[in-house]
């Protein structure tokens, strides 16, 4: 069989099991799936399906009992975990520049990723001092700015309200237009998958139940529109 | 506030010291085994006034910095090379804790036949004393490093010097300076040991000299000089590292 | 170490050689050596050696077993002031030692102290507790003092302590009886505490001074020296009695009555006599008889040859 | 896998000996100070057979458990008061890092002055030698313990001590463990200084003797005594509390 | 004035502050709020307006600067924080069961919320072997365990997928209906709060800047209806 050569990172044949008092869970098994070098992907499934499971996996936090990840991307991976993640000791400031060597950013790139987050103010406080939602949004400052290619992100948005969701969300679309980097982000919100996705992945029972390409639709995204409503409706039941 | 801290500090020194110089008043024990408070403090007086106390208290100090560093420095490298290599410590484990429970005290014999009765075998004593709570508590911080924040150093790209120095080493950092304190106070304890092996100066010697001239006020200026010294350097060293540590390390040394 | 040739003076003496390039000796004030602490007051030994051009080194190793410890490690060249005892066990042992001379005999210095004045006599102690340091010239006496009364160490029950703590043991009433020597002794008779007996005529009490025969094999002369300097201040001693006593009193701490008193007790004369060879000799049949030692030791032996 | 265990635990050991055995062979030491492994084998062989070694082990052992379970009650009562209390730490601070500085053979004299020299000082000195260690990890895993979990505690209307043991102990558990352990080697250590008083058994008893003995052979054997029995003890005491413990708490108790 | 006395939870001109850096910052500014004793509050608004802290001041965790704080509920409070906060040494089973004594509960009611949060089949499990998910439902039955009276939930299914949400938003209406408590749920998706609250609070600028009583409207409600299309709308403009 001949394999097609993808920019990005191919999953494929993938299992990975792990074992809980004694009895072996399989988690993934048989796992197909291709991320464009390009693009936002979305993967969205029920808690405990694996979401989280096959990130690490693609960070190489974890092993793959079995299957293969080819990763073809020239540049870093960064990753956003579901939790926040943050360094106790280190101030906000401190966590967010703790991936760059010093001298290697300026100021004002930091200051800006501040703003653009929403913690203005908060740059001295420390980890916790902050809300649960401004520690996400810590977390996702620190990845930004580390410049990954490609940005795995575990829910990132799950505890911001509804306006500052809409304005990450805008964020990550701007960052994708102006970078075009690969960005793999895991949510529960469907209407998000929708709002940002260019690919939307329905995890269930270990694999890849649906996909669906909406690459075609330009961003913004009226997502009451017939279509999206459509595509809405087709994934919660195959959820 | 700060006088009234001062207060409760000395509460129960002072009652103490009222109960000893009570006990002596009224002949309560043996005045050549606990000499009075006054006898005890004219000595002392007479000590500092003669630079004879500083110069032992010298003396000693420099003996245990230098075995402490060096007890430090050793635990520093073998605490983070068995916290994070665990698999390998199966090959020095036996002899590490063979050696964690032989009282230097016996081993004085063979640092003479094979250090001498110089400065090099004192200094070990000291090592011996201080190298095991500061080794074990390291490796306790090190091995017991939040795997959730050492995968956040994995996503960042660090390499395994990078992640220790800025996400294990921060982390171990309440564990070491336990590690430390009590490496502190049993090296400065060892001194007595240490100064057996042919001293001519420092505090061990004073006591065990006045030991053998029968001068037990001698003696209890000696304890009394080695207790207050030894809390003074741990202030001091308190003091120094929460400098150094700007906040968010809550650190114990309380 | 290199071998060094002396340079020479004019005279026409064959050449001596030695191998060492320094004078390590042992410090030992207690009980009271007034020659070892007049020696290193005065520097008479640095005297002696600039000859040579060799530092002199004290080491204040107190204990007897550390003295010969230090010695067989070749960190130390004489053993300036050793119990016969320990010399005695460690050859016994299989170490290098050898007296080169004595530095002196105070049986009166060590004594036995009682606590109860029920206590008199050496059977009154049957049954009591006793405290001393084991091995030593005063764990020798009690056992001499005992056998004045046909009783042996199993009669009493003997405690192995250090003096000081022998002195802490005997004021707090823990024990009987107690061991001691120099100040302790001296404080504790000045107490009103009952001498039973002190070593006169029970024991011979001999310090002496060892080097090791290797190093007398290859330093003949430095020994020599050693001893011409023992000599030099013996007799300073002998000439200038108010002025050691002095320098004696600053050095312990005690007071000049004190350390009157208690010189009186000390014989420092160097020679090794017949006697001091017959008290060695006691010595060793009394740590044999007791199985501290497991050889014999002949005492012709272990005098430098 | 196992019996490659242990040849890798005994590698170093075994070389030692074999250096050891070398040295002795060309006489590249002094004899009288180190003798030869087969000396110190028959000495060794000799006291296992008459009975007297095991005597020994096992009045010190019954000396250090003593002294180990007094040091740690007090230890667990005064650190877990610590770490509830911080601030009432000032009254008794002073005195307990005093004591914490002071060689506890410095004291000796006035042990026996007080408590005789019977049992009673010779635990003193053990109980002196354990405590601190202990004392300083618990306070320090009382007093880190998570403030998350404890609001945790809170919010089910947990008394103070429900909290305490329910969270707070679990939770300093690996602390406490390693504090133990550091005080079970000093509690082991310490029996030299303890059978320095009137002993008339116990390892440190035969080790002061050889050493006045000048039987450098029957020190050499106390020495492993003390190592090999103070080892044992330890993983006796590992695998016990691994066995108490179900799951769920590492504790570097490697 | 006479004060209506009413059974719940009375908030009284409330004030708290943090100090970040030196900096005060006035979190909750002269808030009056009652909370009904039967009944299910919710309260929305921005990441960081101060939500998390009013719950912790409800629960006694935190002190206020000024007012006052009238508890009238007969029973206990219990509290479901932001983050699962479970026991690491403990498994699932012994976590649900954590603030419960011996003896006063039986197999079948811990087993019948292992099954109502969905977790069966990890009861032997220990935390870190749960997906994120998992765990905030953990954390809930841990709750549920303990029957408070008033219940305080803090963004309690936030990384819940859409039907395990849905699931626990049932369930948490059954309860409420079964036992008629006093839930306070603070949340930041607006459908969640018009679907379960009766009572909705909007947070702002440390004051409650709007209210709305749902009462009226019973479960299972039709959030698609124009009455609560409208509502949604003038709390997006409010929040
Ligand atoms: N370290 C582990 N040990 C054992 N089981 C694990 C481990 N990590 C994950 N699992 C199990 O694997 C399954 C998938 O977990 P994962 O975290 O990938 O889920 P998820 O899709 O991210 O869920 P959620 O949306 O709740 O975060 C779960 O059943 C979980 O219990
Ligand atoms: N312990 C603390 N010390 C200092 N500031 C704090 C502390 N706790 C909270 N704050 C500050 O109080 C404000 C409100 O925090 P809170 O956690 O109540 O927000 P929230 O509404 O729960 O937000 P989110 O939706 O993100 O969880 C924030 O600005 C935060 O920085
Ligand atoms: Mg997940
Ligand atoms: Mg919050």
């Amino acid at each position: 069989m001949e394999v097609l050569k993808i920019a990005g990172v191919k999953i494929e044949n993938l299992y990975k099991n792990f074992s809980v008092d004694g009895k072996e869970i399989p988690v993934l098994k048989n796992l197909y799936l291709n991320i464009e070098e390009e693009g936002i992907t979305v993967i969205v499934g029920k808690s405990g399906c694996g979401k989280t499971t096959l990130l690490r996996l693609l960070a190489g936090l974890e092993i793959a009992d079995r299957g293969q990840i080819t990763l073809d991307v020239k540049g870093k991976l960064g990753m956003v975990f579901q939790e926040p993640r943050l360094m106790p000791w280190l101030t906000v400031w401190n966590n967010i520049t703790f991936g760059l060597n010093k001298g290697t950013y300026t100021k004002e790139f930091i200051e800006n990723l501040i703003s653009l987050v929403g913690i203005k103010g908060f740059e001295m406080a420390y980890p916790d001092q902050l809300s649960g939602g401004m520690m996400q949004r810590v977390a996702i400052a620190r990845v930004l700015a580390y410049k990954p290619s490609i940005i795995l992100m575990d829910e990132p948005f799950a505890s911001l309200d509804y306006f500052t969701r809409e304005t990450m969300q805008k964020e990550l679309i701007n960052i994708y237009k102006q970078s075009k980097k690969a960005i793999v982000l895991v949510t529960h919100s469907i209407d998000e998958a929708l709002i940002v996705g260019q690919n939307v992945v329905v995890l269930k029972d270990g694999q890849v139940s649906n996909s669906y390409n909406l690459s075609k639709y330009t961003y913004p995204r009226d997502i009451l529109n017939d279509n999206f409503v459509k595509i809405k409706k087709e994934i919660l039941e195959n959820i | 506030m700060k006088f009234n801290n001062v207060i409760k500090t000395l509460l129960i020194p002072f009652l103490l010291v009222l109960v000893w110089w009570i006990g002596s008043y009224l002949k309560l024990w043996n005045d050549y085994v606990l000499p009075s408070p006054n006898r005890v403090f004219a000595v002392f007086i007479t000590m500092i006034k003669s630079g004879e106390l500083i110069e032992h208290v010298l003396s000693s100090l420099s003996r245990v910095m230098i075995g402490f560093t060096i007890a430090f420095l050793f635990a520093f490298a073998i605490g983070v090379y068995a916290g994070l290599s665990p698999k390998k410590t199966i090959y020095y484990n036996l002899i590490v804790e063979f050696m964690r429970h032989v009282p230097p005290l016996s081993l004085v014999p063979l640092l003479i036949l094979w250090f001498g009765i110089g400065e090099k075998s004192k200094i070990i004593i000291i090592v011996l004393a201080a190298f095991f709570p500061m080794f074990l508590n390291i490796k306790k911080g090190i091995a017991f490093c939040n795997l959730k924040l050492l995968e956040v150093g994995d996503t960042l790209g660090f390499s395994k010097l990078k992640k220790f120095y800025k996400i294990v080493l921060p982390y171990a950092l309440p564990d070491i300076l336990v590690g430390m304190r009590i490496g502190f106070g049993y090296s400065w304890r060892a001194i007595i040991g240490a100064e057996m092996i042919a001293a001519a100066s420092g505090l061990g010697y004073l006591i065990l000299d006045a030991q053998q001239m029968s001068r037990s006020d001698k003696i209890i200026v000696g304890i009394f000089t080695i207790g207050l010294v030894g809390v003074l350097c741990d202030r001091l060293v308190a003091i120094l590292i929460n400098k150094l540590l700007h906040g968010g390390v809550k650190d114990s040394w309380s | 170490s290199t071998k060094n040739e002396i340079p020479s003076n004019g005279t026409s003496e064959e050449a001596k050689f030695y191998n060492a390039s320094k004078i390590a000796v042992t410090y030992v004030k207690s009980p009271l050596n007034v020659p070892s602490i007049i020696e290193k007051n005065k520097g008479f030994f640095q005297q002696h050696f600039d000859e040579y051009n060799l530092p002199v080194e004290y080491s204040n190793l107190t204990t007897g077993p550390e003295q010969t410890q230090a010695l067989a490690s070749g960190d130390l060249q004489f053993l300036n002031a050793v119990g016969a005892t320990s010399v005695i066990l460690a050859a016994s042992n299989g170490s290098d030692i050898k007296i080169i001379s004595m530095y002196s005999r105070s049986p009166k210095a060590f004594m036995l102290f009682a606590n109860d004045s029920q206590i008199k006599t050496a059977a009154d102690l049957k049954g009591k507790k006793v405290a001393g340091p084991k091995g030593t010239i005063l764990h020798e006496l009690l056992i001499a003092y005992l056998k004045t009364a046909g009783l042996t160490e199993k009669d009493i029950e003997f405690i192995s302590l250090g003096i000081p703590d022998s002195q802490a043991a005997l004021v707090s009433g823990e024990v009987d009886a107690a061991l001691l020597a120099g100040p302790a002794a001296y404080n504790i008779k000045k107490a009103g505490n009952m001498v039973l007996t002190t070593g006169e005529g029970l024991v011979d009490a001999t310090i002496v001074v060892a080097t090791s025969q290797k190093f007398y094999d290859e330093n003949k002369v430095l020994v020599d020296t050693y001893l011409k300097a023992q000599k030099f201040t013996l007799d300073y001693m002998r000439k200038n009695y108010d002025e050691i006593v002095q320098i004696t009193a600053e050095e312990t701490e005690l007071s000049i009555d004190a350390v009157k008193e208690m010189y009186t007790m000390y014989d420092f004369i160097m020679e090794i006599t017949d006697k001091d060879i017959e008290g060695m000799k006691k010595t060793e049949q009394f740590l044999f008889d007791n199985k501290m030692i497991d050889n014999h030791v002949d005492i012709t032996d272990i005098l430098i040859k």
